[in-house]
């Protein structure tokens, strides 16, 4: 019973959190510093407990007498989980200048970070569909409302708009398509489901098939995959560059978290039948991802364009493993954890510099950046060279596993399309670079500002290098290696 | 009243929602379109578990109405917020967000 | 001491070269003279002790300095060889070189860049000689590259004046046009020789094994070569540009040896001629057909300089004849011979033309007999030699070879020949009388000639005047030494005495007659050539050859160059890519248009999607197919 | 030190930098540093030479598992092969820092020492992976130099370089990643490393993509005629040390890796694009030429003048004889010896009038003997003129192409003929005759000969005395040749 508690706690403490949160956000006496400085605390907490429990988990399912075998509790979990509260802490932590800089800013800020944070490690651990709608419910609706939360701001609320609107559409869907499966199965869990899977033939299984792909429409949707992509770049830019950062690098994450755990294990049997439909959204994806991200002004819905394509390239893994590739699953989960890194890295950057000025982040407004601040932009290039899978970056093996398993899945139009892409990504990525550094700035080089989200970045920064080149042999620093490890390790741990 | 009725009524009103969704340009319109199709999926759901003799479908049900409550309040509270903002609740007006496209 | 002769130019020349970059202004007269004229009078004398060795009956002396390069079977060594030949060659070369050398101490003594002049021209002696004395075909090469390099630097040496530097030009690229043929032919003659060794010697042994197609091809390849340095017909247009250079470059290179590298070369290779006849007739054509031509130009020239380049052009042409239709030596022998007159000739007229003020155009000259007596006789004697006068060297060289035409029985060849000895008869007297005899057209004053010029003048006139007698033939009574001496393969003549005789009065006649003529119309009263007639513009344009080729060669060139830059790199190349860009950014746009902003356009495509979805489920499931 | 002395040579100039800014030294400290740095270098690769034994093929070998789980390699050593380069890198870094002297933007050094060790790393790795690395690593600083410290349309082509390259390098990446995959496919372990890929047995159809892929990445580079809308921009908006660089190296990588890569992994695949590349080579060499007549831009002049003489290196390369490789790998080595030397007199003249049109130049011969000399003699090096280096590899070249096919022999041959024409003219209107402007033209300084004497004595000792250099590389050539002709079978 401990032991279970134990298992629960962070999540547990992470929703603890939001509530005292909630409570003490009213008082005068907690200023933003002081608010931060609390969400930081529970959430690192719940972070050690997780590094505690991974590898560890004797029993499968939390409080498997009382809520079943709707929460499972595998290394998969807990290694998004990881990355969740990682992710969290990193947006409060690098953007707390950001928020002193805007007035618009109070405690319940926090508690919706804590919020949508559950909500994620939820989604991670459901292993039941009405748990996971619930767990994406809750994360989406702090979302939606973190993302409208400057409100007197007339486009942080129609991104708000939008994303609701369209959120609670495939939401539809999604709840739709549980329906559906449960009137094939007679069961939302997904134990029921794998048995049903396996006991039954194709053809036998029409209404749960066409469930499954229901749900898939809210997974493409989340992701942003063409065509479900159009979302993504008006909500990124109506966000404040906090919340788009915490979208970007986390919430996409959760996503696939789900995501995997249903197409890796429970459609198994039957996940080649959308193999077809899943190779033309991918290149539809790359695609209309990069088209959308070379035809940008703005950096910040550059980056959203790029993440399109990202996701392009995680939807290459994704048919892959449908197509029965060994090295795919550990690839996509590589690949998350180096888009993780080199995501909030640059939306870090970017909500720090607007932190200190008020403008729009358009390209020009680079310009002379490297002279201005010469390691702002040496990190800002590290991060770009990442997004665009140049070696020596994380990003470059991310790309490689990723092509190497289409490859072993013989899938060569996409690794070449993906190939194509990650070229012309280098335009848009490397336009920036150029920004940067080709030309003079009127205003002297500023000091470089030692405080906790510019050595949060530079740590970034260095662990996206090391993640590139970094070998094993090196003792206590992972490196490469020790990121593959994880990967596998989490992947082999679903079941 | 067999069930076949009540799964082709469910798919009606989904679909009438959808179309509302894509047609229509009133906030409050988009916003029950969406919860049309959301009880079309509850009404299946009570019918599955009905065919199934199985009590969990409605209790899903009933779960699904609190989440869709829950969406509901933040909804109407967004639509009151923007119509206090800029006084009209068409989706159209909203176009800020969008690519300036310039001829690249 | 082989390897001596050669080194020590280069040596000097890079020494002074490096004491005038160190400082250019200083004069520095003594020193520049001393490394500048003894360098060339150094190696005179250790020519001639070498040439001792081998009168002396002693074989070829072989010497090597290092291994050069060693590609599997591709072993060149930097060797040199002294046969008969080359040793006649090194002997007359330095001789004259070291007599040229002090003549231009004194001639180029006012200008300031005298050390770089002396560098240059040791240069040149070290790259002729290296030419001359190599062991292999590639040695021989990289010597006849050098001596064009150096031609280039002199003929250019007066750089500012930009017209000198496109003579330079024209030299250089015409003499590479030769050296490409070169180079194919030393390197088909090594592919063929499948690695059996490549000294002159070995390929001598191993001719035979190349079938005679390819080894004509090799043989006109080679003579290709020899067109350009010896400035024959088509690749001769340079050389009276080469003009352009001081007087002394002109004696030195454009006379007396450079140009006559090209002869060396196909007596070099006789081994190889020897085997291919019909080559052999085509030079000969060759040769024939640019000595009449350039004599013709020659007799409309107005430019002294010019005229003795023709005349130059003219001999080499003659040279040919002889090398083409295999009396070798008799080549070598004219030569030899030409060199002395030539370079005389040449340094008369430097003489003239530094005692008038570098006035070059001989009908402003005239009566300059009294001023200049010293350069008028030896001038006289040069221009006797030249037109084949007995007993002065000219007409023995040049006998012989038209008596070896004859002999051969290529009468047309032989008439051309006898036609052009006439010609050339004329245009020189015609020279001669204009500059020497004709009442002068204005007064002038008169600039003393200094006696470093003056002192090698009479060496050389006393060169010209019996250098013959080395040859002399059976007919006349002697043994043609020279002939026997070099030992190389000429093809045997069967001629009678008489019609040797014959021969010789016949070429005299024509030579007297041609001095009549010039006498006649030249030396009363000068009138300079006017284009009046169609033929003469023709000729003093010289056959507008120049305009041909600029309009055959350059223009294209010219044109295909600025086509590239214009159309082809930014219209094809890059037009292709941009044409890519363009097409993905278009698209881009059209993809980016659809993002309008309105919500339910969002929802559409949605909706388009899960529609396509769904149509893909009822396909797979086999509902619609 | 000398034990790991690759790794040192590779990774001392990045080391110093990374030091150097991480103590934000200032510029003198920065300029001795980088000096330092190359100095050193350069010592360690003449030790390197010195205990270097021209008959074993791979030499001072270090393989250490680098990333294991993807079989990625720290697998570095050197032959005959790489030597060559990697002795021009080391020897034109310390004249590229004496020329760099009067420059006061630090951002500048740093990039040549992330350079040096980017072109370092490229020549000395074995493992595709590694090399991949490198390859893209050297392109950054070229990338930042051209835009930032470029001149005319620099952003532009500092964009289109990195974009073109980028284009050749990824796909290199693919088929490195296949031939990875196939390795690991027929092994069931991931290796890059050249001598394990090298055991693959590919079918004909595959490994003609394959080799397509690295092919595509080496004519960018080179690059051949078709592939060469980069090169001019780049060259003309570089500054100097930039150009050098480029135009010394990084071409010479093109054809190091077919060397290496095209012949190591599949020599058969290579004969069947023998014809095509030959081609390609011979158009080069007269299209380049005769584009170069016209260019009023000394730099693009001789860029163009340096992308046909490529063209002869890759010809020689395909051509597969013994004469035409050692006549390659020379003249590398020597035109990489000329073409920095007249880079970095383009850079002085550019210095001097601040400008490198040619018909604003002209008459420099009577104001600056010692600059015309130096300027001259570069000119003509690039012409192979007899006595320097670049006259003994065209020799060679010419011979093995005439061994190969009387009429590719006829073709190569006009580069006899070629570079003249357009490199006389050029010494025509820029040093001779009267100058067009009465600015006051210093003569070179006593740094600047410094600077250029190495670069003159090699160049003629190169010319006079091959044998002194040539049995460096000799015996692995000839090994190498003997691999291929046997995996060709023997075909000529």
């Amino acid at each position: 019973m401990i032991e279970q508690l134990f298992l629960a706690l962070p999540m547990a403490i992470v929703v603890i959190g939001a509530f005292v949160l909630m409570l003490i956000s009213q008082s005068k006496r907690f200023n933003l510093d002081k608010l931060n400085l609390v969400a930081v605390f529970f959430l690192a907490i719940s972070l050690i407990l997780q590094y505690l429990t991974l590898g560890n988990h004797t029993n499968t399912f939390l409080f498997e007498n009382i809520f079943g075998d709707s929460f499972i509790l595998d290394d998969f979990a807990t290694i998004f989980d990881l990355m969740f509260t990682a992710g969290a802490i990193l947006t409060l932590l690098i953007n707390n200048d950001y928020f002193k800089s805007r007035n618009y800013f109070t405690g319940e800020y926090f508690t919706l970070i804590l919020f949508s944070v559950f909500g994620m490690m939820m989604l991670s651990h459901a292993h039941e569909l009405v748990t996971a709608f619930i767990a994406l419910e809750i994360a989406s609706l702090s979302v939606y409302t973190l993302v409208g939360y400057h409100k007197n701001n007339k486009i942080s609320s129609e991104a708000m708009m939008k994303y609701m609107v369209l959120g609670s559409m495939t939401g539809a869907f999604f709840m739709l398509g549980t329906a559906l499966i449960y009137g094939a199965v007679g069961s939302t869990s997904l134990t029921a489901i794998a048995i049903y899977v396996f006991g039954n033939e194709l053809g036998d299984m029409t209404l749960l098939i066409v469930g499954a792909s229901f749900i898939m429409i809210t997974i493409m949707f989340k992701i942003g995959a063409v065509p479900f992509h159009t979302w993504v770049v008006d909500v990124y830019h109506g966000a404040p560059y906090p919340i788009t950062m915490f979208m970007a690098s986390t919430f996409k994450i959760a996503i696939f978290a789900i995501a995997l755990r249903l197409f890796l294990v429970d459609f198994a049997p039957i996940n080649s039948f959308w193999t077809e439909m899943i190779q033309a959204i991918t290149i539809l994806t790359l695609f209309g991802g990069s088209w959308l991200a070379i035809s940008q002004n703005l950096v910040k819905r550059m980056l959203a364009g790029s993440s399109i394509v990202h996701s392009g390239y995680l939807l290459i893994g994704i048919s892959s493993v449908a197509l029965g590739s060994e090295l795919a699953a550990p690839a996509i989960m590589f690949y998350l954890i180096a888009y993780f890194l080199s995501a909030a890295g640059a939306f870090g950057i970017l909500s720090f510099i607007s932190s200190q000025s008020k403008k729009q982040m358009r390209y020009d407004d680079f310009k002379g950046f490297a002279e201005r601040r010469p390691y702002m932009a040496l990190m800002m290039t590290v991060f770009m060279l990442s997004l665009a899978g140049l070696p020596s970056t994380i990003g470059f093996l991310g790309k490689f596993y990723i092509f190497t398993s289409a490859i072993e899945s013989g899938q060569i139009l996409l690794a070449g399309l993906g190939i194509l892409t990650a070229f012309i990504s280098v335009y848009y990525y490397f336009k920036l670079i150029a920004m940067m550094y080709f030309y003079p700035s009127n205003t002297p080089q500023k000091k470089f500002p030692i405080n906790i989200s510019t050595i949060l970045i530079a740590m970034m920064a260095l662990i996206i290098i090391w993640g590139g080149i970094g070998t094993s042999l090196i003792p206590f620093i992972p490196g490469a290696d020790g990121f593959i490890e994880i990967a596998i390790q989490s992947i082999s741990s679903l079941k | 009243m067999t069930p076949e009725l009540f799964f082709l009524l469910a798919s009606v009103l989904f679909s009438i929602g959808l179309v509302g969704l894509v047609s229509r340009r009133n906030l409050f319109v988009l916003y029950m379109s969406i919860e049309l199709m959301l009880s079309s999926v509850n009404l299946l759901l009570a019918t599955f578990s009905k065919v199934l003799g199985d009590a969990s479908g409605s209790v899903i049900a009933l779960l699904m109405i609190a989440v869709i409550a829950a969406e509901a309040a933040l909804f109407l509270a967004m639509i009151v917020h923007i119509y206090r903002k800029n006084r009209t609740v068409d989706s159209d007006t909203f176009n800020k967000l969008r690519e300036e496209v310039e001829n690249a | 001491m082989l390897s001596l002769i050669v080194i020590l130019p280069f040596f000097s020349a890079l020494l002074m070269a490096i004491v005038y970059l160190g400082n250019t202004k200083e004069k520095r007269y003594f020193f520049y003279t001393l490394i500048g004229v003894g360098t060339p009078a150094v190696s005179t004398i250790l020519s001639f002790m070498v040439g001792n060795t081998l009168l002396d009956g002693s074989a070829t002396i072989h010497h090597t300095l290092f291994q050069w390069i060693s590609v599997g079977d591709f072993n060149i060594e930097v060797a040199f060889m002294a046969d008969r030949l080359s040793v006649v060659m090194i002997s007359f070369i330095t001789f004259i070189g070291t007599l040229i050398h002090i003549y231009a101490a004194g001639y180029i003594k006012e200008d300031e860049s005298y050390g770089k002049f002396f560098s240059y021209f040791n240069l040149f002696m070290g790259s002729m000689l290296l030419l001359v004395l190599a062991d292999n075909p590639i040695m021989m090469f990289v010597g006849w590259e050098l001596v064009g390099l150096s031609s280039y630097l002199l003929i250019g040496f007066y750089h500012q004046e930009s017209s000198n530097i496109t003579a330079a030009n024209k030299a250089f690229i015409l003499n590479r046009v030769g050296d490409f043929g070169f180079i194919m032919a030393i390197s088909i003659l090594f592919i063929s020789l499948e690695g059996t060794g490549f000294t002159f010697d070995s390929i001598q042994e191993n001719i035979g094994m190349i079938d005679p197609d390819r080894l004509s091809l090799i043989g006109i390849l080679l003579f290709v070569g020899a067109m350009g340095k010896s400035a024959q017909i088509p690749l001769y247009v340079w050389l009276p540009d080469a003009m352009a250079g001081p007087t002394p470059v002109s004696a030195l290179i454009h006379a007396a040896t450079m140009v006559t590298a090209g002869v060396y070369m196909v007596a070099r290779y006789s081994f190889l001629y020897e085997l291919i006849p019909d080559v052999g007739i085509f030079i000969a054509t060759i040769g024939a057909a640019s000595a009449l031509f350039a004599a013709v130009i020659a007799s409309y020239q107005s430019d002294i300089k010019k005229i003795l380049a023709y005349s130059t052009m003219s001999q080499l042409g003659y040279m040919f004849i002889a090398v083409g239709l295999g009396a070798y030596s008799s080549g070598i022998f004219h030569v030899f011979t030409h060199a002395f007159f030539k370079a005389l000739l040449f340094m008369g007229a430097g003489a003239v033309i530094i005692a008038l003020h570098h006035e070059q155009n001989i009908f402003k000259m005239g009566g300059l007999k009294k001023e200049l007596k010293l350069v008028y006789i030896t001038m006289f004697i040069a221009t006797l030699a030249i037109s084949g006068i007995p007993p002065f060297a000219g007409f023995f060289s040049k006998d012989a070879i038209l008596v070896t035409a004859f002999a051969s029985e290529h009468y047309i060849i032989w008439g051309v020949g006898s036609l052009t000895a006439m010609l050339t008869a004329f245009y020189m007297f015609r020279l001669f009388f204009t500059v020497f005899h004709a009442e002068p057209t204005e007064t002038k004053k008169v600039h003393a000639v200094p006696n470093s010029m003056t002192t090698p003048l009479v060496v050389l006139a006393f060169g010209s005047a019996t250098a013959g007698f080395l040859g002399v033939n059976e007919a006349y009574g002697g043994s043609s030494w020279f002939n026997t001496f070099l030992a190389l393969p000429d093809a045997p003549l069967h001629l009678s005495h008489a019609k040797e005789y014959m021969l010789g009065g016949l070429n005299v006649l024509l030579g007297l007659l041609g001095m009549w003529l010039a006498y006649q119309l030249f030396a009363k009263d000068m009138r300079e050539v006017q284009e009046d007639k169609i033929y003469k513009k023709v000729i003093i344009n010289k056959f507008y050859i120049d305009e041909i080729y600029t309009f055959l060669i350059v223009k294209p060139l010219l044109f295909l160059s600025n086509f590239i830059a214009k159309v082809m790199d930014p219209k094809i190349f890059d037009g292709l890519i941009n044409l890519n860009v363009w097409t993905y950014t278009k698209s881009a746009v059209l993809f980016a248009k659809l993002q309008n902003g309105k919500v339910r356009y969002y929802a559409l495509y949605i909706l388009v999607g899960v529609s396509a979805m769904s149509y893909y489920m009822l396909f797979k499931l086999g509902v619609v197919s | 030190m000398m034990d790991h002395i690759l790794s040192n040579i590779i990774f001392l100039p990045l080391f110093m930098a990374v030091i150097l800014g991480a103590f934000g030294a200032n510029l003198k400290i920065l300029k001795i540093g980088a000096l330092f740095s190359s100095i050193v270098t350069l010592l360690l690769v003449a030790w390197l030479t010195y205990h270097f034994d021209p008959h074993a093929q791979m030499q001072f070998v270090q393989n250490i598992p680098w990333i294991q789980k993807s079989g990625f390699s720290y697998f570095i050593g050197v032959d005959a092969l790489s030597l060559v380069v990697l002795l021009l890198i080391t020897l034109l870094m310390p004249p590229l820092y004496i020329y760099m002297y009067h420059e006061k933007r630090k951002g500048y050094w740093y990039n040549m020492m992330l350079l040096q060790t980017g072109v370092t790393g490229a020549v000395l790795s074995l493992d595709l992976v590694l090399f991949y690395l490198f390859w893209e690593t050297m392109l950054l600083p070229i990338f930042i130099m051209i835009g930032k410290y470029g001149n005319g349309m620099h952003q532009y082509n500092a964009m289109k370089i990195i974009l073109i390259t980028i284009l050749g390098s990824m796909s290199m990446l693919f088929s490195i990643l296949y031939i990875g995959y196939m390795h690991f496919e027929t092994t069931g372990v991931w290796s890059f490393a050249l001598n394990d890929l090298s055991n693959i047995v590919f079918n004909a159809k595959t490994s003609i993509w394959l080799a397509a892929g690295f092919l595509l990445a080496f004519a960018i580079k080179i690059p051949l005629v078709g592939f060469h809308t980069w090169m001019a921009p780049a060259y003309g908006s570089a500054p100097t040390p930039a150009v050098v660089i480029m135009s010394a190296i990084m071409a010479k990588l093109g054809i190091y890796g077919i060397w290496r890569f095209g012949f190591g992994l599949f020599e058969t695949t290579l004969v069947y694009y023998a014809p095509t590349i030959i081609t390609l080579a011979l158009i080069g060499l007269l299209y380049y030429a005769v584009r170069a007549i016209t260019e009023e831009n000394l730099r693009k002049m001789f860029a163009y003048s340096s992308g046909s003489h490529l063209s002869l290196i890759a010809l020689g390369v395909f051509l597969t004889n013994e004469y035409a490789w050692s006549g390659s790998l020379y003249f590398i080595a020597t035109h990489a010896l000329a073409s920095a030397g007249i880079f970095l007199m383009i850079g002085l003249t550019y210095k001097r009038f601040k400008t490198v049109q040619i018909s604003s130049l002209g008459g420099i011969a009577s104001k600056a003997p010692k600059f015309t000399f130096f300027f001259a003699f570069f000119a003509l090096c690039i012409a192979g003129l007899p006595g320097t280096g670049g006259f003994v590899a065209e020799l060679l070249i010419i011979i093995g192409a005439f061994k190969a096919n009387l009429w590719i022999g006829a073709l190569t041959a006009t580069t006899m003929l070629s570079a003249m024409i357009y490199i006389f003219w050029m010494l025509q209107r820029t040093l001779f005759g009267t100058s067009n402007n009465n600015i006051e033209y210093p003569d070179l300084t006593m740094r600047e000969m410094i600077m250029l004497l190495p670069l003159v004595i090699l160049l003629l000792a190169t010319g006079l005395a091959p044998s002194l250099f040539m049995p460096i590389f000799e015996p692995h050539l000839n090994a190498t040749l003997h691999d291929v002709m046997i995996a060709i079978g023997g075909l000529k």
